[in-house]
């Protein structure tokens, strides 16, 4: 199906009802039912610490959060890849890192930039990196990651591998140049990759009918010459189904495919957003009756998969797991000091040996004669 | 007079403006209905409707792009880049457009666009959302480079770059977007662009800042007091062109120099400052002038506030030129 | 025509036969016959004019050039523009200069850098500025006036003209982020706008099929929701037609069109370029047989309205004009030493003076010390 | 030992390296069937093939944005932009992606990129074919900044940029891409990043350059001995880390400092160097450190004879600090 451009003709690809009821004549992807378990269990434990860390944030402990609530089957375009394909993630796609086994622990660590954070506690919340799991380091400037996945996927390519890279981003950056440019070297290179843009309708403030005047955002695949798809991006195994052919067509040499994952930001941006002053309060409440959690907890129901029991248990199983991580990352102290001056280039460089000295020399100097005044070396939440 | 935070004095220049000359715009991500992520252009859109305050694509390089074509055709755009971090996309647009419209064309075609975007750390906001980049647009010529410290300054300064026909890059310091306050006249009024202001008098040593680092040589010079030392500090307000008369006219009462900036050391503006002093004043000078400054790595996020200039490394700089 | 987006249907707009012959059952656009002698006669001047400069170029008198020979009738897509209507020109458009009034003397000038350049011998041959004929000032960055085309047009409209803007850019361009960003604009605001992308298969070394795997670059219109159109572009009254419909429905408020004008570099890149090291010699061949100005000719004749002796008269006329033109500007001086400092600003600052100042002094210690010295402040060539 | 121009040191760099180490790809705009528009890589591609020498589409974001990808998975890629005036649309990608790799994900994703780019004027390019951007990556921490200014070196740094794993960018004079001739040898040899040359001994006064500039600062020094001046030439080599032992070792011995540079003065990295040195010499220096520079101007077509450095003011420049 993604052989001819989905987007000529502007299908939307679903499987399951808004309930989770499969839709009469709706071919159903064949995924074990393990697989499928596992994905309703990371998507319940990404809405679950969602709305713990929102909670935390709220509570002034942590500096910011970014949630994807609504939006959590989009996440599961990664579901079909390999662990050894990589993914080129923007914020919002919490799921993605769960499922190939970022942990809880981890995430936290990140938010609160502790001594145990991936990443050194050198970028803000939900900018982390996993390089073990082939999650690449997310940046704040929207769309860079685009290019950087055609350029892994031909590497890929160049080195004799079959790996498939896989960027995520939003509709708004779209309209960045990072996107153009991305998708028309993949286009001309036939790059191993597949592009899943999340399309919750708004950037921040911005809805997405000032971000484009094309019919729809799979329609942009035409000008690259790689097919468009669009799925409803609320419908997990539509996803996984539309996700699985394109990277399976990428790594069989058939080249790229943008995939267009049509869902809807139930909340704010972030947790510095207020969307009551742009939007209309009730247009959530539209989305909230197509909740991907609800279609997935359905469907695993009607298949006799899952039951309200096993669901009570999980819940509780993920609250303690987040809450014995976010105790234990309270308790860890920042990064040093001296970690201010690593990874800069490979080797430390003479000039920033001579600031790390006088940075240590100049915080003993004050210590030294008003004890306590510099600022504890501990992450400030 | 009213009191205001930077926020309500840039808005309130924006607004005086736009009131003044139909042909000024706004444009940027976030500008219209929601009035900017700092909230710098609200109610804007409701006076002046969709067409005055525009909403736009996801694209720095389409705003400062589209924005250039207005200023040719005879608007007066002022494009907001939401975060100085994300100016970059833009780059081209701005250094090879933008700043040498005018003279590639022979003067045909001047470009009067004021590209606003807060800059700074001290907001947890980690590598993308706190850089201080002026030291690329002070060396690009054909540019204007505006950073005002304080709401009065912000609004005066903003309304006289509306009122000229050069580009100009002006920088307001988010960290203290809201926590700056001062009186602010509701009405119009300008601040000269390339005057400098003496926010602190003193004699032994000149402590040059502008924008947030205003507020941290002032504190410095609040503990230098203490020490019995007079610290004389200097709000540059302008960066380029920057006022070299009054960088002078200190140093010749005072004979040293100490100079803040929130940027990485290695080529910022601090290194012109004292390449353009000792050029001129070296036979004034008693010691050597020393930068404080934010280190040569990308502004990290856990240790932000090791990394920020603080009043007391700016202490220690000027013990350490008295002591030479 | 335009409403439809031709793209998707990839159809060719021709009118005109290789030989200039109406092609059976093609429309004739309705341009007056004065309209369409003036054309040849600017098309013609173009030609020779790229001619006679690049043998000016070979015998070192002249730096840089950049011959347009073979793509002329793309040009005329701004023919059907009103004078008050602005042109973001490429490098590669001489004819759209000729057309709107700039003189073969100015021209000249400009590639000389001497005295009378309009733009003061502040850029390299090419790259001029009209404003009175509002012709935009040409930069060296590919795409980047696309974007400034949008924002003007979007001026016009806003201060109450009914001005259009087009720009002008080859197929390569299309792959740079300033393309996305300035057509997805236009798309979002409907701008009064027209893009003109001169496919001429080549991007000096590199073909159009490694610049993007779209079916065509008329087809990248659908990802901003504009029509997209596709014209023979050696055939003018093809190009004058589809381009008179796009400015027209922009004028009327209809919103941007994009033209893919197909064309061929006949020859080098530019004076500096040397085709026969990466492309088949024979490849230009094929398109001479299609060449814009004999086909015009053809037409021309067989409607009537031209004679051998009127082409060697305007032959003539064209040769003393250019010859004319480059015996003044030899003459003339470069540009005053101390105008390297003008229209930095708007008011020259502190800093400049100074720098003037020392500039002047230093040539005249120099001067006095070794008379003749400092370089002439004459354009070199 | 053959004799080569800086072309065919860089070449012969790229191809040496490419067969010593398969992960080598060079990819931009031309540099494939054509060899580049200054010819750097022709050859190349018959050698290694369309997948090691890759024309790109024309996107300058595109050709960093895929080598930064490649690198991440374990090429090493080695972009060339055209002109360094066209680096521009690629400055987000090399400012805020690459240069931060490294240091944003504490160290996991390491991005060894050597950009390859002609820099300076002197050709008749005008604004677009002649700027020297270095002091905008020396302001970026997490990039290395190489200038060679003969074809020895432009070999030996370019084997040693391949070889290390940051990224670098690698500026080339594309003024005396073919009139600097000079004996290299056909195989392997590394210079050391970070280490300055004196390419002629002198004691009176240090004349610091680069690229471009290092030819010019021969000429005037050449010139001062006429005059009985004897002055120290030293070639930065590489900009960012700078070697300043050299500079602080030379200006202990002369006192004295004339540092010239084609970018613009304002916040060009002579500002830097002078900063730099001092806050660590100042008790050594005798006259104030002077600067001949490209003027605060985009960079002209007609006049560029009358902007960039000539031997000439170089001299003028010597004289005045030896006259202070
Ligand atoms: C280059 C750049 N410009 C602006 C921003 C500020 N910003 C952060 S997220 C965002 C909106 C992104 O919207 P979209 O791509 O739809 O992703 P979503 O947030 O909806 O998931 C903006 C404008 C940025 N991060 N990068
Ligand atoms: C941003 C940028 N990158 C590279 C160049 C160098 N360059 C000049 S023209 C050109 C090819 C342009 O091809 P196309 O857009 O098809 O126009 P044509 O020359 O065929 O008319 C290139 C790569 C440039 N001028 N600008
Ligand atoms: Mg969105
Ligand atoms: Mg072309």
């Amino acid at each position: 199906m993604v052989a001819v451009p989905a987007s000529e003709k502007d299908e939307l690809r679903r499987v399951l009802d808004d309930d989770g009821t499969p839709l009469p004549g709706a071919r159903i992807p064949s995924i074990p039912d393990a697989v499928l378990t596992r994905m309703y269990e990371v998507m319940a434990l990404t809405r679950l610490f969602d709305d713990r860390m929102m909670r935390l944030q709220r509570q002034g402990r942590l500096g910011f959060y970014m949630k994807s609530i609504g939006e959590e089957a989009s996440h599961f375009a990664a579901a079909p890849l390999r662990a050894s394909d990589w993914v080129f993630p923007s914020y919002r796609e919490q799921g993605a890192w769960f499922w190939r086994g970022y942990t809880v622990q981890q995430y936290v660590d990140q938010l609160f930039g502790n001594q145990d954070d991936p990443i050194k506690g050198r970028q803000m919340p939900v900018h982390g990196s996993a390089s073990w799991l082939n999650l690449v380091s997310i940046s704040s400037p929207v769309g860079t990651q685009i290019p950087q996945a055609v350029g892994a996927a031909f590497a890929a390519r160049a080195l004799g591998k079959d790996d498939v890279t896989m960027a995520f981003f939003g509709e708004g950056t779209s309209s960045t140049g990072e996107f153009h440019v991305g998708l028309n070297f993949a286009g001309v290179w036939k790059a191993p990759c597949v592009f899943v843009c999340r399309n919750n309708g708004w950037a921040i403030s911005v809805p997405s009918s000032v971000q484009t005047a094309a019919r729809t955002f799979a329609a942009k695949a035409i000008g690259y010459g790689m097919p468009g798809v669009r799925v409803d991006g609320n419908d997990v195994l539509a996803v996984w189904q539309v996700a699985s052919d394109a990277i399976e067509r990428a790594r069989a040499g058939g080249g790229p495919t943008l995939i267009e994952a049509l869902t809807y930001r139930v909340q704010g941006h972030s947790s510095s957003d207020d969307p009551s002053v742009y939007r209309d309060p009730d247009e959530p409440g539209v989305w909230q009756r197509k909740d991907p959690l609800n279609r997935l907890r359905g469907y695993l129901r009607h298949r006799g998969l899952w039951s309200e029991r096993q669901d009570a248990e999980l819940t509780e199983r993920h609250d303690r797991e987040i809450t014995a991580a976010l105790a234990a990352a309270d308790d860890k102290p920042g990064p040093a000091v001296e970690t201010l001056f690593d990874d800069v280039y490979d080797q430390l460089p003479w000039h920033l040996r001579e600031q790390r000295a006088y940075l240590l020399a100049q915080r003993r100097a004050v210590d030294h004669h008003h004890p306590g005044r510099t600022a504890p070396a501990t992450a400030k939440r | 007079m009213p009191t205001m935070n930077i926020i309500e004095a840039v808005r309130s220049a924006l607004q005086t403006q736009m009131r003044a000359d139909p042909r000024v715009v706004v444009l940027g991500e976030d500008v219209g209905k929601f009035g900017g992520v700092f909230r710098a252009t609200s109610g804007l859109y409701d006076e002046f409707g969709a067409d005055r305050v525009i909403d736009t694509p996801l694209a720095e390089a389409g705003i400062i792009g589209t924005a250039i074509g207005m200023a040719l055709y005879g608007l007066r755009p002022v494009p907001e880049i939401q975060f100085g971090d994300f100016i970059f996309p833009a780059f081209d647009q701005i250094v090879n457009e933008l700043a040498k419209f005018r003279y590639r064309s022979g003067g045909q075609y001047p470009c009067p666009v004021v590209i606003r975007t807060p800059v700074g750390g001290g907001i947890r906001g980690g590598h993308y959302h706190s850089q201080s980049p002026e030291a690329l647009f002070i060396h690009t010529p054909g540019l204007k480079v505006v950073a005002p410290s304080n709401p009065y300054d912000a609004k005066g300064l903003l309304l006289a770059c509306m009122r000229q026909n050069d580009p100009v890059l002006f920088m307001e310091p988010k960290r203290i977007y809201r926590a700056s306050k001062a009186d602010v006249p509701e009405g119009e009024y300008t601040i000269e662009l390339g005057k400098a202001q003496i926010v602190r008098d003193g004699t032994q040593v000149t402590v040059v800042a502008w924008s947030g680092m205003v507020e941290i040589a002032e504190k410095a010079a609040g503990l230098a007091a203490e020490a019995g030392i007079s610290a004389e500090v200097l709000d540059l307000r302008t960066l380029m062109p920057f006022d070299i008369d009054a960088l002078l006219t200190s140093v010749h009462k005072t004979g040293r120099v100490v100079i803040v900036h929130e940027a990485p050391r290695t080529c910022g503006f601090g290194a012109e400052l004292i390449a353009s002093i000792q050029e001129r004043a070296m036979a004034h000078l008693e010691a050597p002038i020393i930068r404080v400054t934010g280190f040569d790595t990308p502004f990290p996020y856990s240790l932000e506030h090791e990394y920020l200039p603080n009043p007391d490394r700016v202490l220690g700089a000027i013990r350490q030129t008295l002591e030479w």
